[in-house]
């Protein structure tokens, strides 16, 4: 064990500080987004405010070593309320060459870097594609470099356990979390127990996990290997229960959350498709909740189901990335016609075909908004944060039932797979969005009509099978008015199409106008959407931490936009859109509003981060 | 099917739409089988569901006083199985044409086959896409002249039969648009069989490939070409029972009987454990030119979807209680701050 | 007989006029589409120019007798160059009470209505909705009305044929065309020979129509009954050979005149749908030309089967209409992010859903335009008219081959179905739009880059199966710059994002300028694009027969605009945009340039009539 | 199949991309199977074309060094027909899993089938969603536990080889990973068949769905479990061939030999005039659960879709000669002005 000799003990001090990103990288196999979750468990319940990043490989497991197969989770703790994971992780762990050279670009400037010394021989090296050894090249030497022989150290710490072969070395990311739980003066219960519940069956196993995990901080106390440590105080957040979520939990909770405030059972019709799958896994979970799950054939059948279902009275939902939203288009377009409620959920990836599956974007925006043939208005709502899907959620089926029309939920692989803390809401306390199924007939001659529309929403009438006298036939060819017959006279035609897209407009009335975020006497508006929520807000106020002022607005309605959209605009000088597209929403508000604002575009497949939205803040502000 | 103590009269399922079929068309005559039927069934008539695609066919919703949809080209099966496992009390039904269930949505037809959902498919098969005037479709004939095959199709069609079958339906039957009381014979034993059911129903459309069924409907050749199946009754056909199946070596063919002796004659079983003699009966005939088999092929009642999905529902309340919404959103660990 | 005395003789002469529209209005089942078509041959080939509307009706078959089942066919004849086929019929033939009802709001003033008085009997009043018989009850004292009791003229020009049942009553259709012939003084020849050939295999069938037409003839030339007829002499037509074409017609033989320019087989893939499955019809005809179409089993598979056979180096095409276009939509974003040629027919029809199947309508403009998820541009052209389809087709192809892209060809049932006289161009004349297939590698090391671009249009290679070396893959993920390997590089994702994007905007530089229907120095400016040409044409010639200055552009191309677009638009204080739609161009423009145009939107199922652009000008110019 | 005097080796075959399946699945095998199988074909390397869906399975045209393309869901069988009807001259190759074929793509699959277009599936049935981290799958079995069946699936599986059958297949065949030699003799009687050809191919997937074959595969299980049928050859197996199969009333069972004769076996005839008896065969199992049969099912030959569409063409030009485009658009009558 010589190699530990080579970490240079550099200060004694436990460094004071108020937030810090750490990334734990490694091959697929290593374990890391279980580190890095158990790490972001124990952080959340010793009280950081925190945010997650989760960054998956290629979708398929690429071989042990190289540099598609590397896996990491960013995790950014702090002391207060942060919105992002962090642009630059100041801690790096890499368990092998191939994790250090797909993330040393990122490290901060002067960050600590921990490397898994074993796995630095000349295989992985090779696989990895390094000519010479990073470690001893001096290639590294801007950062604060920490080697440590983990394989050895695990080996050694789980050597009674009776695990063998591979088993062995499974529990070295226990060995890497344990280190950083030193470092960071993380709980160690939060850990112990997981590992307890996890692996309670398999002795072996759990006991190899809980030792790698203490010898991992052991090392770091007894050896005093690191002199200085980071201390991250709790954050002061506003008090109540927390949690953790990630936003495809949260989204699938406000699901079942809708279906109870709509006092409807709720049925999810869904094909699987990163990353939309794990809302259909989630809800797979809670058939107590009387939730119906069907994974269809593809995703025109889940449309197609969930469609169905609507009809006879469910809450139909349906979930999807772009490829499987292009299919839907054409049965969302029936629903539309049929007037009936419907929520379509697309976690947008990367585009266009099949694209980066894994990866973040906002590139659907125009899809949902134009893709579908005819006149065919729809509401669009869009989720913020992780935790903001809960409530987000919720919204969007209200808008759906009050409405009767299919609405598009948009949330993107960012919000799907990234945590953060949610300060879990009081459940009694959510708001009655129950809607009553028509019973009686409506026609001044006793008979039902199914397009009579409620004169303030223009919702038609819901009359579902089973109730005796309403029975009627809806379908897909233009309807007349009122009795929804079959019509091809031409003015009903035009008088339909106004009447379906003065609905949509008309929610306009019933959602919240827009509040800016302070700095009314700013030169500059920021106006965003979705997921990049965390880091514009970020960057916004590293700009006004240099005392400058910047307004903000990050939308939930897309459409219709909310009511005072307009003038808020025309308000600021400059306005500024940040999208992970190539300008889609401000596409959108030129096209509306005649709107000469700025784009700002990236289309990486990865968030913005807090700088980008600062530098380019900084360039308009003073150009 | 005309009980007197019915419920219901035909007329009571009829709705005040104007049909709007080609005079002639067969869909009028399954119109009627269907009503008919349907008004002797002990059923609520707010618990019927017609579901249809697009096509002529697909009309037939907007002629049943139920609760109906037509919906788009090929789903109906999909939209259909969402009612029925959302609402399995629910009577549920679909109405389609040989290019809504074959073409576009064969998909969602195997599919709903092979989950046996509880959904009763009408299609109706008049191996021509009547609606877009007249193109071939999946069930017409090698060298078919469309207007889409001008020179003669070189699309090999499908065996509704047989692909159902082979997608393991657990119900498939057959019937003829002109002979209401085996149609809604089909339609009752559809109706009784827990799971999904496909009747594929010969269909004349008189505009754009009439007398396409002529060898069954004939007066002079329907007694030759009929080949009626029953579960339990050897397979014979002709104007005296002249003819019979005997399947050998798993394939079926036509025999004299009085060569074979009545006790060579295959009897029909709808219930085998396996599909096998049924899928052998189905390839008697490659569409309906020469002796057809009509009549239930198998009906085997399995699982159903939707039984499976409450029995799930049920005993993970029965374990776990009812759902609890805030315990749901604390279940993965939570913390507190004061 | 003694009902022909009703008609009034009211004028000796033949009155010249310089345009009249002639609608033909029946049961779905009275050959009326015959009877227009024929009149309009037999007028073409006198020389009149004309346009022509044909109008089914609704999908199925209604009972005869209804409204539903009433089918027109209107055209306009004219001895100058006219652009529709009137906004108001000038004369009426009504073969039943149905057809009356449904046509009679749209006769001109003053207008001629023949009727077929047989049919006017109280079975066929009820079906049709009268309560009391429009031709006794005064209702119709503002038309010249012409009651003519064909039934019973037919019968009896056709008892000595042998035709017996209702075949003796199929020919009123030709006594009706026979009545028109005269009162137009159209040529015979043309409807003889044409009777000759259709139904020379069937002699009853063929001196029956033959008969009856010389009947019709007759009685309105023997009886005098209509003392004035009209004449509309030969339009001034540049020299040259003629034809009519309806605009399926035209698209199809522009495909398979494309294929011949571009020296590639044409390969079709369709399902069949309206109003676009008579481009298969006609397509598989022509076997002979090497012409391969596949009916698949649905949208999907269709441009499926045309993007495979692109790959091989055929012309791959697929057409449909808008639920078909829908369903396309996954695929098309494979062909785009596959950089292969392909040609997509989108034949608009009424939507949303099923909608509107048989009626026209522009409303999947923003569909095609923003229809695909993530960022995935794709030029669009449109037809103007139906021999324009003939030109526009050809164009759409040279797009595709020659930067290698998905190109969507906008057209809609206005065009489809409609025919108008197209000088016929000389084919030898056709420009040359073939490609070359990459046979050599093309990169330094002697390997071949399936992504290395033209410097110019930034297209790809096409490197078909067979040629030895070139073996390469293609696939969905995001490809690598150059080598066109899987690539989940940040940086890769969005250059090749931005080059997929210049590609198309180049194509800019590659199309002509747009020139202005004079009047330059007119204070307003009337934009439109596909089959509104017509009307806007002909109600801005209107307005300019008022003295007033209007200009006027047409797009062929919407995606990329022309590069002059911009500043067209900013030279008029005033921009009108007519569409069938709720403002979908009005849209793009808005968005794209900042220009507060005016929409002119009508959602009807049917298109513009001239006077309704007149007035709108007229509106636009006062205000 | 290692012919020394093939055109081509096995590296031939191999391209610079690396392998990125999980390490021990079975897709590793299946590719090692083709680029030997490809190598001894006499077969210009240029001319083959391999298309995929999207699934584990298909990453595998990145993998040959052919031309190919990695598509989209469930789309390859469509594209590949496009490809194949267009350049018949092309050997033409789809790569799919369960999910990619079977699922989203089931339609085009069977339509595939029903037209005998020349193309050659593979379909790499693990019985479960590989690429999106274990889904069950249409072919995984009721009561399967996975992410999106945490409480056991309720959907009836389908049997390929069934389905295939039931949709006219012209070739159906089914091998298993693990054994190189019986896949590469049904890559060889796939590619010299004429048309359409499915083999189902039993691939482990070793994360998501372990041991799903291990009856066929285990050194004690398999010599018990696989079934090889091959035409003209009575149907027995088992270490001793001590078990064989009858064909009774339709439908096939297992015997003992010794019990009922060697006479009594049924003798597989893979391209008797019905696919009935290789029906009756394929439901001798429903999944690999126990004995299972692998071999040719059927190898019947009929016009390939490609064959007819050539002949019209050929046709075509014989009686009108070839298209002439200034007749064609004067075709509907011309007028002239001077
Ligand atoms: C997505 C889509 N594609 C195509 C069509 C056009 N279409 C409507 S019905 C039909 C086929 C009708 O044939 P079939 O199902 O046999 O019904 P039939 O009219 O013969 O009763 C087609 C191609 C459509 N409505 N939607
Ligand atoms: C339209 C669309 N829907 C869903 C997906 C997600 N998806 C990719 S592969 C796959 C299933 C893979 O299973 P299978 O075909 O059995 O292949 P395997 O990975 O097991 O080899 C799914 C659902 C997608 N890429 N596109
Ligand atoms: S076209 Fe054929 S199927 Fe359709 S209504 Fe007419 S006769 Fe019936
Ligand atoms: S997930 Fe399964 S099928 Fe996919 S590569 Fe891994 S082992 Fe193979
Ligand atoms: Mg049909
Ligand atoms: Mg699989």
């Amino acid at each position: 064990m010589s190699e530990t000799s080579t970490i240079e003990p550099t200060d004694a001090e436990a460094q004071n500080v108020s937030a810090v990103a750490i990334r734990f990288a490694g091959d697929s196999g290593d374990g890391m987004q279980v580190a890095g979750t158990r790490f972001t468990e124990a952080s959340a319940i010793f009280g950081n405010d925190l945010a997650t990043f989760p960054n998956f490989p290629a979708e398929i497991r690429a071989p042990a070593g190289t540099l598609p197969g590397v896996s990491s989770f960013q995790v950014q703790i702090a002391d207060r309320d942060i919105l992002t994971a962090g642009d630059n992780p100041d801690v790096l762990v890499a368990m092998n060459p191939a994790a250090l050279k797909a993330n040393l670009a990122d490290l901060a400037p002067a960050g600590t870097l921990i490397v898994n010394s074993d796995a630095f021989e000349e295989r992985n090296l090779a696989k990895a594609g390094y000519d010479a050894n990073p470690l001893t090249d001096g290639s590294l030497d801007a950062y604060r470099l920490l080697e440590v022989p983990m394989e050895a150290l695990t080996k050694e710490a789980v050597k009674d356990t009776g695990l063998k072969g591979r088993g062995v070395l499974r529990s070295k990311n226990f060995f890497a979390l344990g280190l950083m739980a030193w470092m960071f003066d993380r709980p160690h219960e939060p850990t112990l127990k997981w590992i307890d519940e996890k692996f309670g069956n398999d002795e072996a196993v759990r006991s190899g996990n809980e030792l790698a995990f203490k010898a991992g901080y052991n090392l770091g106390e007894t050896t005093e290997m690191f002199r200085n440590t980071f201390e991250v105080k709790p954050a002061t957040l506003p008090p109540g229960t927390y949690t953790t979520v990630t936003g495809n939990q949260a989204l699938a909770w406000g699901l079942v959350a809708a279906a109870q405030a709509a006092k409807l059972p709720l049925f999810y019709g869904s094909y699987p498709i990163t990353p939309a799958s794990d809302i259909l896994h989630e809800l797979a979970k809670h058939r107590n909740f009387g939730v119906r799950t069907f994974q269809a054939e593809d995703e025109i059948a889940a449309v197609g189901a969930a469609v169905g279902a609507s009809f006879v009275g469910h809450l139909g939902v349906t979930g999807t990335s772009g490829p499987g939203l292009a299919l839907k288009s054409e049965t969302i377009s029936l629903a539309l016609i049929l007037e009936l409620p419907l929520l379509i959920v697309n976690v947008q990836r990367g585009g266009p075909s099949t694209g980066l599956p894994t990866k973040t974007e906002q590139s659907d925006l125009l899809m949902v908004m134009y893709g579908r043939h005819g006149e065919s208005p729809l509401p669009i709502v869009s989720i913020s944060t992780p935790a903001d899907a809960f409530e987000t959620t919720i919204e969007a089926v209200r808008i759906a039932l009050k409405y009767m029309t299919p609405v598009i939920l948009m949330s993107d692989g960012y919000i799907a797979t990234s945590a953060e803390p949610w300060l879990l809401p009081d459940v009694s306390q959510l708001p009655d969005i129950s809607v009553s199924f028509a019973t009686e007939t409506n026609g001044e001659d006793g008979e039902f009509l199914p397009y009579l529309r409620d004169p303030d929403t223009l919702a038609r009438p819901w009359a579902i099978p089973g109730t005796a006298g309403l029975e009627h036939r809806v379908g897909g060819l233009e309807k007349e008015d009122k009795t929804g017959d079959v019509s091809y006279n031409p003015l009903n035609h035009e008088k339909m199409t106004i009447l379906r897209e003065e609905k949509i407009a008309g929610i306009a009335n019933d959602i919240p106008e827009i509040e800016v975020d302070p700095d009314a006497d700013a030169d500059l508006l920021v106006l965003g959407w979705g997921s990049s929520y965390g880091p514009i807000t970020s960057g916004i106020r590293r700009v006004r931490a240099r005392g400058l002022k910047v307004a903000q607005v990050h939308l939930r309605y897309i459409n219709p936009f909310p009511r005072n959209l307009d003038e808020v605009l025309r308000r600021y000088p400059k306005v500024l859109i940040p999208e992970l597209n190539r300008g889609q929403l401000w596409r959108l508000i030129r096209s509306e509003f005649l709107v000469d604002a700025t784009s700002y575009s990236k289309v990486q497949g990865q968030p913005f981060k807090s700088i980008e939205i600062e530098t380019k803040i900084m360039e308009m502000l003073e150009s | 099917m005309t009980d007197t103590a019915a419920r219901y009269t035909r007329q009571d399922y009829q709705t005040d739409q104007e049909v709007r079929w080609c005079p002639g068309c067969g869909d009028y005559t399954i119109l009627a089988s269907v009503q008919n039927f349907m008004a002797g069934l002990d059923v609520d008539k707010e618990k019927v569901v017609f579901v249809s695609g697009i096509g002529c066919a697909a009309r037939f919703p907007y002629y049943m006083n139920t609760y109906g949809m037509h919906s788009i080209h090929g789903r109906a099966p999909a939209i259909a199985s969402g009612i029925a496992v959302a609402r399995p009390e629910l009577s549920v039904w679909v109405v389609t044409g040989d290019g809504d269930s074959l073409s576009i949505g064969g998909n969602h037809l195997i599919h709903a086959m092979r989950r046996n959902v509880n959904i009763k498919i009408l299609l109706f098969n008049n191996q021509i896409y009547g609606l877009t005037k007249g193109q071939y479709s999946p069930t017409s004939e090698v060298g078919k002249r469309t207007k889409s095959s001008p020179t003669g199709s070189i699309d090999h069609p499908f065996n509704p039969i047989s692909l159902a079958l082979g997608a393991e339906a657990s119900f498939v039957a057959r019937t003829i648009d002109m002979d209401r009381d085996h149609t809604q014979e089909m339609l009752q034993r559809a109706y009784d069989h827990d799971g999904s059911a496909l009747i594929e129903i010969y269909q004349n459309c008189n505009v754009f490939n009439d007398k396409a069924f002529i060898q069954l409907t004939g007066r002079e050749e329907r007694e030759l070409n009929r080949i009626k199946i029953e579960h339990g009754r050897p397979v014979v056909f002709g104007p005296d029972d002249e003819y019979g199946v005997v399947i050998d070596d798993g394939a079926a063919r036509i025999v004299e009987v009085s060569a074979v002796g009545i006790d060579a004659i295959h009897v029909h079983n709808a219930q085998a454990s396996t599909p096998a003699a049924a899928f052998a009966l189905s390839r008697l005939s490659h569409g309906p030119y020469g002796p057809t088999p009509v009549g239930v092929f198998r009906e085997k009642p399995r699982l159903m979807y939707e039984d499976g999905l409450q029995q799930q529902i049920h005993d993970s309340q029965a374990d776990r209680g009812p759902g609890d919404l805030q315990a749901l959103i604390g279940s993965t660990g939570t913390w507190t701050v004061e």
